[in-house]
């Protein structure tokens, strides 16, 4: 057992060895520190920012009875603020059933259907949007984790996506978020693109809204065909976007322009 | 501090998903009234003369001892904070009566019209607007005397380069 | 039920027409880093490619480029700075540089803006078709011409 | 179903010139979109927000489509006894939302 996790342990480290040419952790910059002083204002205070909102009413669905079960989240998983603890920092997560990683929305949806025994709730839902914004509050300040190795081949894939040009305009993510993020895509500063503040309220959508919400943005930016939500392809940019990301602060639920 | 929250039934007929998604679309081209490039329709500075009239009543204002805050450069439109001050005593004699905040561009000029007395202390209102364009965004203010005061901000929005596709 | 906000906008606010999928690409000669004739057989419109370049849901260059242009709110810093680019280049040399600049540069993350092979999984609204019809390639060309200083 | 976030503090001192800081869930639809299809969308906004504090009305704004969705509204009182600050939002298609708070003078 213990040389189980030792030669795990040695995976992720060679693992990341070979990705060091990527993003340097001491590179990594959430856009927190890009953004204007007025919209840091609207995250930093519960009070002011309107992603709580969402959070109140994931707070009251994890105390409701749902399904065929009559189960509520409470009844398994009890107190959010301490089973819930780390839980975004670390997903996707790898899920043994079905051999792949399973992103938050994908895990509580799994809850739904085998605990609770009731229907998925549909991506960007306003019940899923406030579950996975409740469930992600309780790993705000904690780091961004990505260690089963397990998730290394979702890694690759991912990070081949994250590479590869695409669509009409034949770019690919790593053009704007690894080379060139600080610059002005028009008015507006590149962020590196982090995974570390979901579901975020974005202004420009004045709502909260998951990753794959925002990845879909950027596919479409690039005139390329989308994927669609859930989607593995997705799962797999997000599982590359969190290993980029490792160490890095979850602020979720955060405010993003 | 206090958190309140409560649930409230709304009477509105909820808009379906796939047209909630279609504003969404609509309103990531750019800003809130991105589809008015479709259907045009902004206010003019006219319009925006005549909001004012309608407040001031052909009354005199004068720019001065009203502080709006406005970041010059907005990261979206969608959601721009103001804050709205004004030097006034707050005393039951000398008091401000109405803070306004009216837009030169955005397809109908009023943004917010509040009421407010002695009692609130200090004069101060925050709120977060739609701005449709860049453009000149005006904060007035109306006394006990009856005179009105006004600030102007001009505010330059950034517009999202990415798109957002629809579902 | 997969309607794009893109091509919709696009249809509205370019003047110019949209290049149709049906449309094959007109065939150009590359000579050198230049291509000497128009893709049209007639010289653009400078005004018209002003409006373009200007006009960041048509020609996309302010996203990335600045340039002499003020109407164009917000430049990008993404790319070089078109002031002075028609002292820079030939018309021909804009020309390669527009409709498929990867030939001079291999790397850039400029898009070809005449090109519909060797793209990658492209939104079904914008399959097949170029960025830029050759017309409005040839105005842009006109209108970057005269950026001489 | 509209929740409220509210930020009064629960004890002031009298005399005392406090924030009360509001946010509510609501779409606030302008009236001047359009969908893709050329239909236009019904303007649903919250038109009003009134504040009370034992009673008596301390702060009153009218609201218009230029409010982001999710409207957060900021003002000042001056705590003059212990009581009830009320807050309600009301607007178009029946929209009406209260909400009360405690506040503690001394």
């Amino acid at each position: 057992m213990r040389r189980a996790v030792l030669f795990a342990a040695m995976l992720a480290v060679i693992g990341s060895l070979a990705r060091a040419s990527d993003l340097p952790p001491d590179k990594q910059r959430s856009s927190y520190q890009d953004m204007a002083p007025a919209t840091r204002a609207m995250q930093d205070a519960d009070t002011d920012n309107p992603a709580m909102l969402w959070v109140l009413d994931g707070e009251a669905l994890w105390q409701t009875k749902a399904g065929n079960a009559g189960r509520a989240c409470a009844d398994c998983h009890g107190d959010a603020k301490q089973s819930m603890r780390g839980t975004a920092a670390r997903h996707p997560a790898f899920d043994e059933k079905l051999n792949a990683p399973v992103n938050l929305e994908g895990r509580i949806n799994i809850c739904r259907t085998e605990q609770q025994q009731t229907a998925p709730l549909p991506y960007e839902s306003k019940e899923l949007l406030a579950l996975s914004a409740y469930v992600a509050l309780q790993s705000r300040g904690l780091p961004i984790e990505s260690r089963d190795p397990r998730l290394e081949p979702a890694i690759s894939a991912g990070r081949a996506e994250f590479m590869r040009r695409q669509g009409q305009l034949n770019l690919g993510c790593v053009h704007c978020h690894d080379q060139r993020f600080g610059e002005k895509l028009a008015g507006s500063t590149i962020p590196q693109g982090h995974p570390n503040g979901y579901p975020i309220y974005r202004l420009e959508w004045q709502t909260l809204g998951s990753l794959q919400r925002r990845l879909r943005n950027c596919l479409t930016g690039m005139r390329a065909d989308n994927y669609p939500l859930g989607s593995p392809e997705l799962v797999a940019l997000e599982t590359y976007l969190m290993r980029r990301a490792r160490g890095m602060t979850v602020e979720s639920p955060a405010v993003r322009p | 501090m206090t958190l309140t929250c409560k649930h409230d039934e709304i009477g509105a007929p909820k808009a379906s998903r796939r047209d909630a998604l279609r504003l969404i679309g609509a309103a990531a081209v750019g800003s809130t009234f991105a589809t008015l490039r479709i259907q045009p329709l902004s206010a003019s500075p006219a319009e925006m003369r005549t909001a004012l009239e309608r407040i001031t009543d052909g009354k005199p204002v004068t720019a001065g001892r009203v502080k709006l805050e406005i970041p010059p450069l907005v990261e979206n439109g969608n959601t721009v904070p103001i804050t709205v001050t004004v030097e006034s005593a707050m005393t039951a004699a000398d008091h401000v009566r109405a803070i306004h905040v009216v837009t030169e561009k955005n397809p109908q000029p009023n943004v917010i019209s509040c009421r407010l007395g002695p009692r609130a202390g200090r004069a101060m209102v925050s709120t977060r607007c739609r701005l449709s364009d860049t453009q000149n965004v005006i904060a007035l203010a109306e006394m006990s005397d009856g005179s009105f005061w006004s600030d102007s901000v001009s505010v330059i929005i950034t517009l999202g380069a990415c798109l957002e596709d629809l579902i | 039920m997969r309607l794009s906000v893109i091509p919709l906008v696009t249809l509205i606010l370019s003047a110019a027409p949209t290049a149709m999928a049906q449309d094959a690409l007109r065939p150009y000669t590359i000579d050198g880093d230049a291509i000497s004739t128009s893709l049209t057989g007639e010289d653009g419109d400078p005004a018209r490619g002003r409006e373009i370049v200007a006009n960041r849901l048509v020609g996309l260059c302010v996203l990335c480029h600045s340039g002499p242009f003020p109407e164009a709110p917000l430049q990008g810093t993404l790319a070089p700075d078109l002031k002075g680019a028609g002292t820079r280049w030939s018309i021909g040399q804009l020309r390669l540089r527009m409709v498929d600049s990867s030939r001079v540069m291999p790397d850039t993350i400029m898009p070809a803006y005449y090109r519909i092979d060797h793209l990658v999984r492209v939104a079904p609204a914008f399959r097949g078709k170029p960025v830029l019809t050759a017309a409005q390639i040839e105005d842009v060309v006109a209108f970057l011409a005269t950026l001489k200083e | 179903m509209a929740r409220a976030l509210i930020n009064i503090p629960p004890k002031a001192k009298r005399g005392e010139i406090i924030t009360i800081r509001t946010l509510i869930s609501h779409h606030m639809e302008t009236g001047f979109r359009y969908t893709t299809t050329g239909t236009q969308i019904p303007r649903d906004i919250i038109t009003t927000f009134v504040a009370t504090y034992n009673g008596e009305e301390i702060f009153r704004a009218d609201l218009f489509p230029a409010i982001a969705a999710n409207p957060f509204i900021t003002f000042t009182t001056v705590a003059t006894e212990s009581g009830t600050i009320a807050l309600s939002w009301s607007g178009d298609n029946g929209f009406a939302a209260t909400e009360q708070v405690q506040i503690t003078v001394e």
